[in-house]
């Protein structure tokens, strides 16, 4: 069989495409922010695969880093950091 | 010039199946037709109708009918009992009775005015061709050739075909037969 | 050129699908549709029909089902009635929504309780405000007709809008009549490749129905008015081409039977139209100027035509074969409501509500309606304006 | 008899699962399970997601998180709609596609249970995955049937549950389907491996993940994965895998057959508020409960 997809004359689609930020720039949300001490940082990517806002960046060379533009302040990070090596601090701002 | 038909039997004698037939046969023939059974639940053994219009014109008519121009009994027992009571036939109309009596009492037969009835003894022709099913003689198929033996609706040769179209080649040719035997057969025995 | 069949309403269906061939076909079995999806299932098990069959666990799953083969790029067909109609109803408001073309016959059969399985057009009816073209047939050679060209206008870019087809129970669902089949590769040439407005296939990453605030989404529902209102045109220029391509013409949303010299309109939908004509007929022989419009099309609603055909009679009768409890007949209301907005003169108007859950009206109970509605105008009285004609 | 497992960390491209900036509370773990599915599935995934967290996780339009194809379908329909998809696509010849059922409890548990029976049922090929959060948690917190024992929620406010948890997967082994496995969002890489034993089968697979909620568990948001993996530790929770006739205890539960590695379940209940009003018996009860659950396991084994 064959498909063509052809754009509709009348009205409008309830359709979406990925898009970064669809609440908001949710750093807002925050009243804790995660600190990375990455010299006690063992890379183990731990952070990263628990991270529920998909922000925390581990890179072999750098270590831990953050996009604070989205980061909640949950504190997951903090909390299975094996070496204890990310903290929470409130947010002063 | 429009046919309206009641087919008369008990259920599983296949009424409904002799209606559709004959719709078949109609189409053959380039007429218009419409075969449909009552319009409910049926159970075996109970008394059932179907019905069926043939016409030469689009039939418009949806509706069901309990006045018919021809009425088809599958079951003599059905006429004695006066069941068949609850249809009538129109004035001129005809009634065709599975029976092997020739004096048959029409004394409960519901009627607008004068009919003309025919008798066939189909229970007879169905044992002669073996045409027995789970006990039951199969009548439907030599009513069928019955009523356009008495009334010419619709050719032989069309029911014929449409039988064989109905039950394939080989159950097909064995009630094709009761058909021809029922239409050479059927004898109109009274006129009301 | 096509073959002859002696078909049963709900098999003319089958076979309507049958030469749409569509990828996906779920349903479930209810009285009295039953039989359209036995024939699909025998079709598909022999191989003579290359769909697959979802044989799904209820209506709501089996419409989801279509929802999802058709959002997934495939033709669908799905068949209910009366409470598997009902059971579905949230996803028949989901399909149209989401702009979605496919296609659902409806065998009708009224609403429970108590329980009964004969036809009005209350199931159909409930469907009103869903979003769906809503076409309705008077013989079993129009619902073949119907359920191709139904793939035909819902797919088509100013529509894109799921369609159902119905037609009654028993009345057309059980009835053997001979039915034209039109040549299959001639239908699937007319039909051309499936068309819909977005595909889910994975190949690229969208998202399909997601929270949407309300100024969108009233933009949305919006777009599905005015695809209905460009409805009107694809389906009267489907029924040409139809027309043009197999022989038959219905005459778009609606179908004038002796209408065009008519003092009085009778209106009416579905099978029993034919027994308001065989009405019309006999009184036409009897000296009434009566004609009849049948409503082809529920959704949208010909109100135009409507007004064509009877703003200049004297009075319009309109038989509604389904109640809305505390209203008057839907078709009614819809009629009124249309007339209004041509007109502040209105024709005398009268709604008969009948034939509910099954109970047969035949040709003389439409005579003996009609003919009082006439006489009555006729005569300067004002004519029932609603009445339950119970035949008992 | 154990499988072997995958040792590598879970894929760099769990990194393209969804895009910063969703709707999800703070610490939901509904994202976390989308990182580790399409670390295993990649990118061509079709999710379809009935009512729940989910549905407004993912944003508001213009946009969604996910980067893949969510279809939204009605609450009792993710199974149903998915079969749809999943013959479409069949039919059309797409073979690199997957589709995945994300639902939550209710959507699996309570009004789609009939939906996922009949799917189970015909065999479709999708994978099903119940996120389990135990409660109505996009409506308020309200009571599902796969809300545990003794917990407080907004439709048991006083008592809390009097019924026991709905074990839907046990519902899902009775269906003989090809695959079933628990799985927690505190072991992802369990769940990876899990989730690419699943793509390599056709029909239909099931997993049931365990997914802790901050907001409806009454606990600090920072503490969902450690709570998953109490339920595990405790034995609560136990990961496993039923494939022919036979359940496979999963590495992170292996230890906890024997009853004396458990933690006391107190550990994790009293970390909830959702259970501050527990009373003994109940508690006495869950005890019970999760001894019957480990019984009934290793009758498969």
């Amino acid at each position: 069989m064959s498909l063509e997809v052809v754009n509709p004359v009348h009205g409008k689609l309830p359709i979406t495409k990925p898009l970064k930020g669809v609440a908001g720039k949710t750093g807002l949300w925050r009243t804790e922010r995660p600190v990375v001490d990455n010299g006690k940082c063992t890379r183990c990517f731990t952070c990263e695969t628990y991270c529920p806002v998909n922000v925390i960046r581990v890179e072999p060379e750098t270590g831990v880093s953050i996009d604070l533009d989205y980061c909640k302040g949950c504190g997951v990070c903090a909390e299975v950091c094996p070496v204890k090596a990310i903290s929470m601090v409130p947010e002063t701002g | 010039m429009i046919h309206e038909i009641i087919f008369y039997g008990r259920g599983g004698q296949g009424a409904v199946t002799a209606a559709n037939i004959l719709v078949e046969a109609a189409m053959y023939e380039g007429l218009n037709g419409q075969a449909f059974p009552f319009f409910g639940a049926e159970r075996r053994g109970a008394p059932v109708t179907a019905f069926a219009r043939v016409s030469d014109k689009p039939i418009l008519k949806h509706g069901m009918f309990n006045t018919a121009d021809i009425l088809v009994v599958f079951d003599q027992g059905l006429v004695a009992s006066g069941v068949v009571s609850r249809v009538r036939l129109r004035n001129n109309g005809v009634l065709i009775v599975n029976t092997p009596e020739r004096g048959l009492d029409l004394s409960r037969v519901a009627s607008e005015g004068g009919f003309k009835a025919y008798a066939v003894d189909a229970t007879r022709i169905a044992h002669d061709l073996k045409l027995v099913i789970a006990g039951w003689p199969v009548v439907n198929t030599a009513m069928l050739g019955a009523l356009v033996g008495a009334v010419k609706l619709v050719g032989i040769e069309s029911v014929k075909k449409a039988i064989v179209n109905y039950f394939g080649e080989k159950a097909g040719a064995v009630n094709a037969q009761a058909a021809e035997r029922a239409y050479a057969e059927v004898k109109l025995v009274k006129e009301v | 050129m096509g073959v002859r069949k002696a078909l049963t309403g709900n098999h003319a269906i089958s076979y309507a699908v049958k030469l749409v061939r569509p990828e996906v076909i779920a349903a479930y079995p209810i009285t009295p549709q039953t039989s359209i999806v036995e024939k699909l299932s025998e079709m598909v098990e022999s191989g003579e029909l290359d769909s697959t069959m979802i044989r799904v666990e209820s209506e709501h799953s089996a419409l989801a089902a279509c929802y999802g083969a058709a959002l997934a790029g495939a033709r669908a067909f799905t068949a209910t009635s009366s409470q598997g109609l009902l059971y579905m109803h949230e996803v028949v408001h989901w399909v149209s929504r989401a702009r979605i073309p496919m296609v659902m016959a409806i065998v009708s059969r009224t609403i429970n309780t108590p329980w009964n399985i004969w036809p009005d057009h209350s199931d159909f009816m409930d469907q009103r405000d869903a979003g769906w073209i809503m076409a309705y047939a008077m013989d079993n050679q129009e619902a073949l007709d119907l359920t191709i060209q139904a793939f035909k206008i819902g797919e088509d870019p100013e529509v894109y809008l799921p369609v159902m087809v119905g037609i009654e129970g028993f009345i057309l669902g059980h009835t053997t009549m001979p039915v034209e089949i039109p040549d299959e590769e001639l239908v699937r040439e007319w039909l051309g490749p499936r068309r819909q407005p977005y595909v889910v296939d994975g190949g690229s990453p969208i998202g399909v129905g997601g929270l949407t605030m309300p100024e969108e989404t009233e933009d949305i529902f919006h777009g599905i008015q005015e695809s209905m209102e460009a409805a009107k045109k694809v389906i009267e220029r489907v029924d040409k081409e139809y027309g043009r391509l197999f022989g038959r013409s219905y005459g778009g949303l609606t179908q004038c039977y002796r209408c065009e010299d008519a003092d009085y309109i009778a209106v009416a939908m579905g099978a029993w139209s034919g027994d308001l004509m065989e009405a019309v007929n006999t009184l036409r022989d009897q000296g009434y100027r009566v004609g009849v419009v049948r409503i082809r099309f529920y959704r949208p609603f010909p109100h135009e035509e409507l007004w064509r055909y009877s703003g200049r009679a004297k009075g319009v009768i309109v038989f509604d074969r389904s109640i809305s409890f505390g209203g008057w007949g839907p078709i009614f209301t819809d009629l009124v409501t249309g007339l209004a907005a041509y007109t502040d003169k209105l024709p005398a108007l009268s709604n008969i509500v009948t034939g509910i859950a099954g109970v047969n009206i035949t040709s003389e109970d439409f005579e003996k309606l009609v003919k009082r509605f006439v006489e009555t105008v006729e005569k300067g009285g004002k004519p029932v304006f609603f009445e339950w004609f119970k035949k008992r | 008899m154990s499988q072997p497992r995958p040792k590598q960390p879970i894929p760099y491209n769990m990194r393209d699962a969804f895009l910063p900036g969703d709707a999800a509370c703070s610490g939901c773990p509904i994202p976390m399970g989308w990182k580790t599915v399409h670390a295993a599935l990649g990118g061509k995934v079709i999710y379809v997601i009935p009512a729940c967290c989910s549905s407004v996780v993912v944003g508001t339009s213009p946009g969604h998180s996910l980067n893949a194809t969510v279809v939204h379908v009605p609450f009792a329909a993710a199974a149903s709609v998915a079969s749809g998809i999943a013959e479409a696509l069949e039919k059309r010849g797409i073979t690199d596609v997957h589709v995945v059922a994300w639902a939550g409890d209710g959507g699996t548990a309570d009004i789609g249970l009939a939906t996922l029976s009949g799917a189970a049922e015909r065999n479709n090929n999708m994978i099903y995955i119940m996120y389990d959060n135990e409660a109505y948690m996009n409506t308020g917190i309200q009571r599902s049937s796969s809300t545990p024992r003794g917990a407080w929620t907004t439709t048991t406010p006083v008592a809390g549950k009097a019924e026991q948890k709905k074990d839907v997967a046990k519902i899902m082994i009775a269906h003989n389907i090809p695959y079933v496995a628990t799985a927690s969002i505190a072991y992802p890489h369990d769940f990876y491996s899990k989730l690419q034993r699943a793509k390599s089968i056709k029909g239909f697979k099931f997993i049931h993940l365990h997914a802790p909620c901050p907001v409806g568990w009454r606990f600090e948001p920072q503490y969902t994965v450690k709570m998953a993996r109490l339920a595990v530790e405790t034995g609560l929770w136990v990961l496993y895998e039923y494939q022919n006739g036979k359940i496979t205890l999963s590495g992170p539960s292996r230890p906890y057959m024997d009853p004396s590695k458990r933690k006391p379940i107190e550990e994790y209940i009293k970390m909830q508020g959702r259970f501050r009003n527990i009373t003994q018996e109940i508690l006495e009860e869950i005890r019970k409960s999760v001894e019957l659950n480990w019984e009934w396991i290793r009758k498969f084994m």
